[in-house]
């Protein structure tokens, strides 16, 4: 995943992500150790501080957990919490969207459950 | 403990004022870039920390001492720019190999490396370099110094654009090895945007702002929508730039707050900018930029 | 945070040697004027008399000629390292205007002793060419075996001499570099007091009123420790590189 | 112009004329060589010229001719000195045996014997007549010569002696004929400083001195005034 720099994310919002996405697909298993800020910074080739940031949402979400010295850990259950949360914040938060986007086209509350079927079907 | 304290210093020549009066602080081992519009007094800053030129007024302390003609603030420091000489009887290998004279932590191997990297020439003198080669040369030197103060004028212009990027990556590198306090003053500050850890913002000889990079980037927002709303938006607040679309939408620039929150749940379209862009729109003049030019 | 706290006398040794580096094309503007020297060298001073009807010439060929040549050298010299271009090398590097200007002057003495020691002998390069090629009964003068403690002080004499034409170049080039009128205006003031008494009765003090060249080398070296002392202090307040 | 000025500017012509050359050639002289060349001729000739300067101490020159020290030519002053004395006062016993150079004697006929002196410089030569009251016609005469030196430079040698003639009753003595020497010396001294120990001595002037025991009854004519009483 390369960072994308002009889009309208911040940095360490998207090394969050990447590393959220990398315990889901249990690239990291529970009480694991992930890439310090360092190793993230030159992976990504970006500033450590960014990197560092990043870290330190997830562990403010209990998602990882610092070792002095050793560096980041993931938390025990950290997959399961990170799913979760996928699923009422990020996945409201597009819902929401589509709502709004859905009013502008005037589109009926049938018509979009209706879409919702055929896409399930589809996948 | 802060590298480097300025404060209210100001710096003239003749009539203009090229600094009028600048306040910051950088703490040690951080990457700061130092951004500005050409004539905004980058490269007197720059002079002045390297203790190169006295400032007329104010404070300056650079590892808590005046950097004027000090020697352990020369000894620690290394300003890289293009007014860089060295003498024409030495071959650059020969620069190179009298550098670690005076710099006690110079990384002779890195220098021949990233040499060999760049493909400059051992037996060239530095007077006869061509615009480009002589800034890669000057980066090599700075870099490989290892000062605990590397402050860049501008470094990669007359770069060509592959090696500008290795600069930049050579640079992370090397700061991830050896941290230190790294000043990078440049103009386009979209290549270097992922370097920084902070932004020191001058314009017209005064700091605008100097935050962390993400401070930046949130620091203002634009909001597009028809022209009605968007003043109804965004009356007495501070606004940086106003475009008008197409007739009856307007594009508006204007400072980060909570009163934007309600306007984006009225459809207003609000979107974040890159930091080059956050700069550029609170460093100009007009608000309408060149399309005033042309009204 | 690891500052290498390096000491004014280490750095002025690194920039010492940094310079005689980059300055050692000289060695060649050297050479060619030392061999003009040579050149102009017989024939300075010759007495003749004449008793019994038989005429006696007594030709004396001495440094002097050459020695006028380098010393003219050692003030261009001096001159062109307060030059702009080789007053921003050093700042490439580290440097305060302090440990420039005592880099300057040890480097002036180093390159002043190496002038000195060549200029005086030089001159044993001409002899060897006169005595193989000239047909006249040749006088034997004092050689260095016979006087080594006189040959050593005439040395160390011109070694300091060149010291100071070279500082009289430095601070020279200083002055002009301050403001370009300075430069001229020192010329004036020295033309004036040549014209009054004053300047004959400091010559004299200084060059002919000591019973041996040792005291004349110290009074010597006293002067150029002044010339260059005002020189850094004149350099102090101008900008060190803008 | 007073002539002190018109020294000074004559005497400046040389150093303006090297000032010149020394300016033009430290424009001229572009080449900077690299670092390694520079080393490399700094030290190449440094070496050569040490050793030509050893090599000069140790060549076997052809003879030289020495320099006498002040003290010799104090020596030489004072003997001449006590020569002249000695002779005027005819103790003819002690004088220097090393100045005679010649001894004669001569029969002359008539009463008058005339002195005559070929050349331009007469006050080289002086003659001491001593009476001796024989009536012989024999004359005898003496040639002493005393020391010369000049500059310190041992060329008594070089210098021929006055020859004396006797034509008829006239004794003619003729100077050498013109002769030109110049001689090479190189000093390690830098005369900037070295105006202390210049050469009290520059010149040891001796004379030919001729010794006539004339009998009483003859007369001397000398026109040039060659004796010395």
């Amino acid at each position: 995943m390369i960072i994308n720099t002009d889009s309208t994310k911040p940095i360490y919002v998207q090394i969050a992500e990447w590393l959220e996405n990398e315990i889901i697909a249990e690239c990291f298993m529970a009480d694991e150790k992930v890439y310090s800020q360092y190793q993230l910074a030159e992976l990504f080739n970006i500033n450590p501080a960014t990197a560092a940031k990043g870290l330190t949402i997830l562990v403010e979400e209990m998602t990882l957990y610092k070792k002095r010295g050793l560096g980041m850990f993931v938390a025990p259950e950290a997959k399961m919490m990170i799913l979760e949360k996928r699923r009422n914040e990020t996945l409201t938060k597009m819902v929401t969207d589509i709502v709004l986007e859905a009013k502008r086209l005037s589109v009926t509350k049938e018509e979009l459950i209706q879409l919702i079927h055929k896409c399930e079907e589809e996948i | 403990m802060n590298v480097v304290n300025c404060q209210k210093v100001s710096k003239g020549f003749q009539r203009t004022n090229a600094l009028e009066d600048i306040t910051f602080q950088l703490t040690d081992q951080k990457i700061t870039g130092l951004i500005g519009r050409n004539g905004a007094g980058k490269s007197t800053l720059l002079k002045i920390l390297a203790g190169l030129t006295k400032h007329k007024s104010g404070e300056v302390s650079v590892f808590s001492e005046n950097p004027y003609n000090n020697l352990m603030v020369s000894a620690n420091s290394i300003l890289v720019d293009d007014q860089m000489t060295f003498p024409d009887s030495l071959t650059l290998e020969e620069i190179l190999g009298s550098a670690p004279d005076f710099y006690k932590r110079w990384d002779a191997q890195l220098a021949s490396r990233l040499f060999q990297y760049f493909m400059l020439d051992f037996k060239q003198q530095h007077s006869k370099l061509s615009k480009g080669s002589k800034a890669t040369f000057n980066m090599i030197f700075g870099l490989s110094t290892r000062c605990e103060l590397t402050m860049f004028d501008e470094p990669t212009n007359g770069m060509d654009e592959a090696a500008r990027t290795d600069f930049y990556r050579a640079l992370l590198k090397d700061y991830i090895a050896h941290p230190r306090s790294i000043l990078i003053s440049s103009h386009h500050l979209t290549e270097i945007e992922h370097l920084l850890e902070d932004i020191l913002l001058i314009h017209q000889g005064k700091v605008v702002l100097h935050q962390s990079l993400d401070e930046v980037k949130e620091y203002v927002v634009a909001i597009q929508g028809p022209i009605i709303d968007v003043e109804r938006w965004t009356e007495g607040q501070e606004i940086f730039h106003s475009k008008n679309v197409d007739g009856q939408r307007l594009y508006v620039v204007v400072k980060n707050n909570s009163k934007l929150e309600r306007a984006r749940l009225e459809g207003a379209v609000i979107q974040t900018l890159p930091a080059s862009e956050v700069c550029m729109y609170m460093t100009s003049e007009t608000k309408g930029g060149i399309d005033d030019v042309f009204k | 945070m690891f500052l290498s706290n390096s000491s004014l006398m280490s750095v002025v040794l690194s920039q010492v040697r940094f310079k005689l580096n980059a300055y050692s094309g000289l060695v060649y503007s050297l050479i060619i004027l030392q061999l003009i020297g040579l050149l102009f060298s017989t024939g300075w001073s010759s007495s003749g008399t004449s008793i019994n009807n038989i005429s006696i010439n007594l030709n004396t060929s001495s440094i002097d000629s050459g020695f006028i040549f380098v010393s003219l050298l050692a003030i261009s010299v001096g001159n062109l390292i307060t030059t702009r271009a080789y007053r921003y090398d050093d700042f490439s590097f580290v440097a305060t205007r302090l440990s420039s200007n005592i880099a300057n002057s040890i480097v002036l003495l180093v390159f002043s002793c190496y002038v000195g020691i060549t200029t005086y002998f030089s001159v044993y390069l001409m002899r060897i060419f006169f005595t193989f090629y000239s047909n006249n009964v040749f006088v034997e003068g004092p050689t260095i075996l016979d006087d080594p403690m006189n040959s050593l002080l005439t040395v160390l004499a011109m070694i300091i001499f060149l010291w100071m034409f070279s500082s009289i170049g430095y601070i020279a080039g200083t002055l002009f570099q301050l403001h370009k009128l300075l430069f001229f205006g020192v010329i004036v003031i020295i033309v004036m007091l040549m014209m009054t008494g004053t300047w004959i009765r400091i010559s004299e003090t200084i060059f002919v009123e000591n019973s041996s060249l040792l005291i004349l080398t110290s009074k010597i070296i006293g002067i150029t420790l002044l010339i260059f002392a005002t020189s850094t202090a004149i350099s102090n307040c101008l900008g060190v590189r803008t | 112009m007073s002539n002190t000025w018109m020294i000074v500017l004559i005497g400046l012509i040389p150093v303006v004329l090297a000032i010149l050359i020394v300016l033009y050639i430290t424009k001229k002289v572009k080449f900077k060589g690299s670092l390694r060349l520079n080393k490399l001729v700094i030290t190449f000739y440094f070496c050569i010229l040490i050793v030509f300067g050893v090599v000069y101490e140790i060549l076997p020159k052809e003879p030289m001719l020495e320099k006498m020290s002040e003290e010799k030519l104090q020596k030489f002053q004072s003997e001449n000195r006590i020569f002249e004395e000695k002779l005027l006062k005819q103790e003819e016993s002690i004088l220097n045996p090393k100045f005679l150079k010649e001894e004669w004697t001569h029969e002359i006929s008539g009463k008058t014997l005339s002195l005559g002196y070929i050349g331009n410089d007469s006050y080289s030569t002086k003659v001491v007549v001593e009476w001796v009251d024989s009536n012989a016609q024999k004359i005898e005469g003496k040639v002493y010569r005393s020391h010369i030196n000049v500059y310190g430079l041992k060329i008594e040698d070089k210098i021929p002696l006055h020859e004396v003639e006797w034509v008829g009753n006239e004794l003619v003595i003729h100077e050498p004929s013109e002769q030109e020497f110049t001689f090479e010396q190189f000093s390690n001294e830098l005369s900037l400083f070295q105006h202390t120990d210049t050469m009290e001595i520059r010149m040891v002037r001796g004379f030919t001195y001729i010794h006539l025991k004339v009998p009483k009854h003859m007369e001397i004519v000398d026109p040039l005034g060659l004796q010395m009483y």
